[in-house]
């Protein structure tokens, strides 16, 4: 549990480095970072094989980083070069670490569900064991696309898990402009799939759920979907907090703030402060060796661009 | 010498690309149902097993998804849909995410999958059911578009289609499924074996005018082709076979000979893909002013309107033989109307304007 | 009550009229037949007014009929003439009589379902009283774009009825071959909208059902969706029987067909001999009429092709 | 002179459409946020009211058909995508239904909606989030495609769209949001409008060469036609405006003067729009033989492969200002290097390429 707890900080600390690296302007993409929402990333995640599938959307580095893609290669896809994990075609939006089983994601919302289902449909066709990961979000959750996948999953019993980050947010939209007064989950349990729910925050809390997410699935009895309440602290894209805008109800930020799944596993597996400034520096030092080292990658080759086209 | 038709040739391309390759799967609404979309799949899920032949719900958009993301993990899947117009649900798919996988994971992972698609025709398949929309994709970089004109190219590009890794939009024509081509797969496969999707072919040779075009186009350009010549216009057709890229040196190659150059397209007229070809061949001959100087080129594509449901109407709504040959009389300056008579008297008719021969009696 | 028997039986001689003429070949077009589902249309289109409208799909002879659409005109469209009711260009799949409050089919399965739910949007924004329906099968409802119009719909309140048609197939594939056990009608509740659910051959089960349906959108309590389970008779898509294709459970057929709509509320409402006949004779007199007057219709002009395309 | 940014333009042309007439609507994801889609709609909720100004649930497709829906029952909305690739999600609506509408029951009903899209470009946007894509729905007849080129015209074309009766697509580039024209919206209302949403415009005079394109293009025209200024070669820049038709008669009357053309394209060159230029203007020519013969036609459109991500590889993935100066010194068979350099140095370059100017931060 404890190495749990180090992924969500080591994750914290990372998304925390690339805001304040991303005011240098040398990281020139646009960057949705998770810090808020790490222990559903971990909790999911931990409880995977390496040859397990994850899909993500665009806010995917706490999904890259928790499968165990490689964070060199990540910080050098967002710095735009050969050595990024998808060479310089990614930036933050369309990453891709095969050896760890994170299969891609990609910013069109909605896009990866359909593709990670048909990941799941291929596992059950190959008679695999392993299974497949979907995350997305609460926005995500309106785009029929979705509600197509969720019905194909269910009709052919597949491997997949679902994993719903409903942090209340699509942007600046609050769910309440969206969507009619409703539980997501129940949404997904009416179109015929197990599903959970509970609370993303708290990753004892979450670590069952998945237990038992994926149970039923290794054993056949069919896709399930797992509806995680959470909260993204920063701003919906780009380094900075937001809270100034005005679109959140005043405090409520605060208020998850104080739900910090860090701070709540923390005290939860009664780290102390000793254990865990030992542990904020091994974590340090990892990212700021991998930071040097990303660096150090070369500026990709703009022949490439045509070939890549067709296999 | 016996004869194929094309449904019988996708049929077989089907089976033979499924025994060659144990990841080939077919899914689409209808594959497994009593009309096998026109019989194109019949008796395969008895043969090839629940596992491998597939209905599917209604649900286009997440199913060309779906079939990607079995695509990118081991698995082959041809994803049918029996009429064009129904992908448009799955432009994103196909555009932003099936295109763009190979590229855009700087090729890590490549996309081996068929979209197969049937333009309509005929018996009131009106503007929704009759679009050949295939040019949109012919936009877009990454994926590939095979456009069988004949059964034999139907099998062998089928075939290729399949083993392709990349993914491919196979875009029939309903009135071409009837057709025949001598020979059997069996023999296409033993001699002719692989091919590309890519290329062009000169599939009549002639020296006063080129004709050119997609699919069911070079139905109606040989029949033109056949006409013109009873008026002494010597036609050559060249089958461009492929959409997503362009064989412009077989084509200039025509063309350098016969000065002249229409292209038949099944699009409406305002950007049809003919337009690209006409464009490419002006620009590839740019160096060569004297040559351009003699040239002549012509598109004869669709009206600019969607194509009713009544027949009444809906024979208006198509530019075909007649008026390849009307373009080509022009073009040459015949304003004879007796000359024009001639050719006409040469060209087949169907029976009735909208169904392709005497047997086909609706409903679909 | 009598007055909608009335209707259900000329809904089915209707379609046996076509069905008996189609031979000709002279209605040149796809069919698809309502016969086996006439106490829907009936139950539904009775309690509406001519201002709410209605939204159809490929399967819309009797929607079109109940809603009070012209007769003649639909057969004159049939054979693409020009005083069909849209002068030649839709011919079974595409129709419309602005008039009778028949908005518009199309045969985009699921194409309608957002049309139909903008329509009730306007209505709701331009604080009319009217309503709108929207007709669906439950192959349509695995489009992805009905559950993004269920959403939007139970989000702003909207004024609509959802009607979905269970005829338990999809052209030949039957609704287990496409979607995991479930209720229909409980995906729809579980997605924020009031959702019942009825037998649909039974005209008296259908029409308490409508009406507490109208009565909730008409007192501003937003969308309500209605499933109700039917059988179509004839084939997919034609003319013909095609029982013998062995799609269809053995005997399916027939059990539905011993609960014709149309034989149920006779017997129900004890509609004799007698009086059958000579409604059946009155409903022949008028198919026969407009028949004959639809079939005066000229043939449409090409000019218009053109100029139809930008208003 | 008082100037009016893109970004004001088409605010005040929301503002002044929904004074004009109460049933025009606006919808789109985060219209009433606090970015409110780059400022574009900053204050209109406010405004004009909740019930005519929404944001909308991540629903592309069925809230296309629900303008539609809205459009035909007394309604003007006009709905808003941050991308127009996430327009691909909608080709059904857009296609099969809304541009068929009004041809398809019989003119009965009109369409009257607007589809208003944002091309992106730089700063990472990547595969997805950087496409051109309306030449696919050029190929669709029923449709408009509105491609403003400075603020004056966002204005104008922007209250056209909304007053057309037909859909209409109106595509923004990202990178003329910062831009200006001189003059302001009030003025514009009233002297230049009403403005059909057809017809092309010569925006800069010039003999030797004709350069055309659709909106961004002109930022890129313009800049190469004042860097091949001071090389001695005096280029006509003519604004194609929309993209649904083509004014045939203002682009050959400018060529039969220059004889030569260029077009500028935002599409990956395989089959750009831009091509269906070249194609008509040739086919127009046809009967004048002597003047083809002198014309010189080029194509600048986009590489064949999606943009990346990385903005060391986007810099080498669009061609640009340079490349029309390259192209059109080729034409001219200039291959003095000391020429193109000293053209080269007359073009502006935007601070650094993947970001218009200086201000421009990120991150979206
Ligand atoms: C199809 C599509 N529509 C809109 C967008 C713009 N967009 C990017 S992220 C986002 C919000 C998604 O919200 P949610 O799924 O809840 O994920 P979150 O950002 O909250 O993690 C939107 C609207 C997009 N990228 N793709
Ligand atoms: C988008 C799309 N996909 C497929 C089809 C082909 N098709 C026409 S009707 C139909 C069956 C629809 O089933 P359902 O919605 O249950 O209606 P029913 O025919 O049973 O009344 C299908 C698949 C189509 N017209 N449109
Ligand atoms: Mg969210
Ligand atoms: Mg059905």
């Amino acid at each position: 549990m404890k190495v749990l707890w180090r992924e969500m900080l080591r994750i914290r600390r990372f998304e925390e480095m690339v805001a304040s690296q991303y005011a240098e302007q040398e990281m020139r993409c646009p960057v949705h970072l998770s810090v808020g929402q790490e222990a559903i990333a971990v909790g999911v995640c931990s409880q995977l094989e390496p040859e397990d599938l994850v899909y993500s959307n665009h806010r995917a580095h706490a999904h890259y980083l928790a499968k165990g893609g490689d964070m060199t290669a990540l910080i050098a896809e967002f710095y735009g070069l050969e050595n990024g994990c998808v060479g310089g075609w990614g930036g933050s939006m369309h990453l891709m670490d095969l050896k760890a089983g994170f299969a891609g994601s990609t910013p069109i919302v909605g896009g990866t569900v359909p593709i990670a289902t048909g990941a799941a449909w291929a596992q059950k066709l190959k008679q695999s064991s392993a299974c497949t990961v979907s995350f997305l979000g609460d926005g995500c959750f309106e785009e029929g696309g979705v509600a197509e996948s969720l019905n194909f999953a269910a009709l052919h019993q597949l491997p997949i898990l679902y994993v719903l980050e409903n942090n209340l947010y699509s942007v600046y939209t609050p769910l309440e402009k969206r969507q009619p007064p409703r539980e997501l989950y129940k949404v997904a349990e009416a179109m015929g799939l197990k599903s959970l729910k509970g609370f993303g925050n708290d990753l004892e809390e979450v670590l069952p759920l998945v237990e038992q997410a994926l149970k039923w699935i290794r054993s056949g009895e069919g896709p399930v979907f797992l509806e995680l309440s959470t909260y993204r602290w920063p701003e919906h894209c780009g380094p900075n907090d937001d809270d100034h805008l005005g679109y959140r109800p005043e405090g409520e930020l605060q208020r998850w703030q104080a739900r910090c799944p860090i701070q709540l596993a923390q005290v939860n597996l009664g780290i102390d402060e000793i254990e865990r400034s030992q542990i904020e520096a091994e974590v340090k030092q990892e990212i700021e060796k991998c930071w040097q080292q990303a660096l150090e990658g070369g500026i990709p080759k703009a022949e490439n661009m045509e070939t890549n086209v067709y296999a | 010498m016996p004869k194929t038709s094309f449904i019988d040739a996708i049929r077989q391309a089907f089976i033979d690309a499924m025994i060659a390759d144990e990841s080939v799967v077919l899914i689409g609404e209808g594959v497994p149902d009593p009309k096998a979309i026109f019989g194109s799949t019949a008796g395969l899920q008895a043969r090839l097993g629940e596992e491998r032949v597939f209905d599917m719900p209604l649900s286009e958009n997440a199913l060309t998804g779906i079939c990607l993301g079995a695509a990118v993990n081991g698995i082959k899947p041809v994803l049918m849909h029996q009429r064009i117009d129904f992908s448009l649900l799955s432009m994103d798919q196909m555009v932003n995410h099936a295109a763009k996988w190979h590229a855009m994971f700087n090729a890590q992972q490549s996309v081996p999958m068929v979209i197969r698609t049937i333009i309509g025709k005929g018996w009131g398949q009106g503007p929704q059911h009759s679009q050949a929309l295939w040019g949109m994709l012919a936009q877009v970089p990454g994926i590939k578009i095979a456009l069988p004109a004949t059964a034999k190219q139907a099998y062998l590009m089928m075939r290729s289609a399949i083993e392709d890794p990349n993914p491919v939009l196979f875009v029939e024509h309903r009135w071409l499924h009837h057709t025949e081509s001598e020979g059997t797969p069996e023999e296409w496969a033993k001699t002719v074996l692989p091919q590309k999707l890519a290329g062009a072919e000169i599939v009549r040779e002639g020296k006063d005018i080129t004709l050119a075009g997609w699919g069911y186009s070079l139905v109606e350009l040989l029949n033109a082709a056949q006409a013109l010549e009873k008026v002494g216009i010597s036609a050559e057709v060249v089958d461009l076979r492929v959409g997503h890229t362009l064989d412009i040196e077989t084509l200039t190659s025509s063309i350098l000979k016969t000065h002249k150059l229409l292209i038949h397209d099944l699009h409406p007229e305002q950007m049809a893909p003919a337009h690209s070809v006409i464009s490419k061949v002006v620009q590839t001959l740019a160096d060569n002013s004297e040559v351009l100087k003699d040239m002549q080129f012509q598109v004869v594509a669709q009206p600019n309107h969607p194509v009713p449901t009544s027949w009444h109407l809906a024979k208006f709504a198509y530019s075909e033989a007649e008026q390849i040959v009307i373009t080509v009389l022009e073009m040459y300056q015949i304003d004879d109307l007796g000359v024009l008579e001639k050719a006409k008297a040469q060209i087949s008719y169907p029976p009735r304007p909208d169904i392709p021969n005497q047997a086909f009696k609706g409903p679909f």
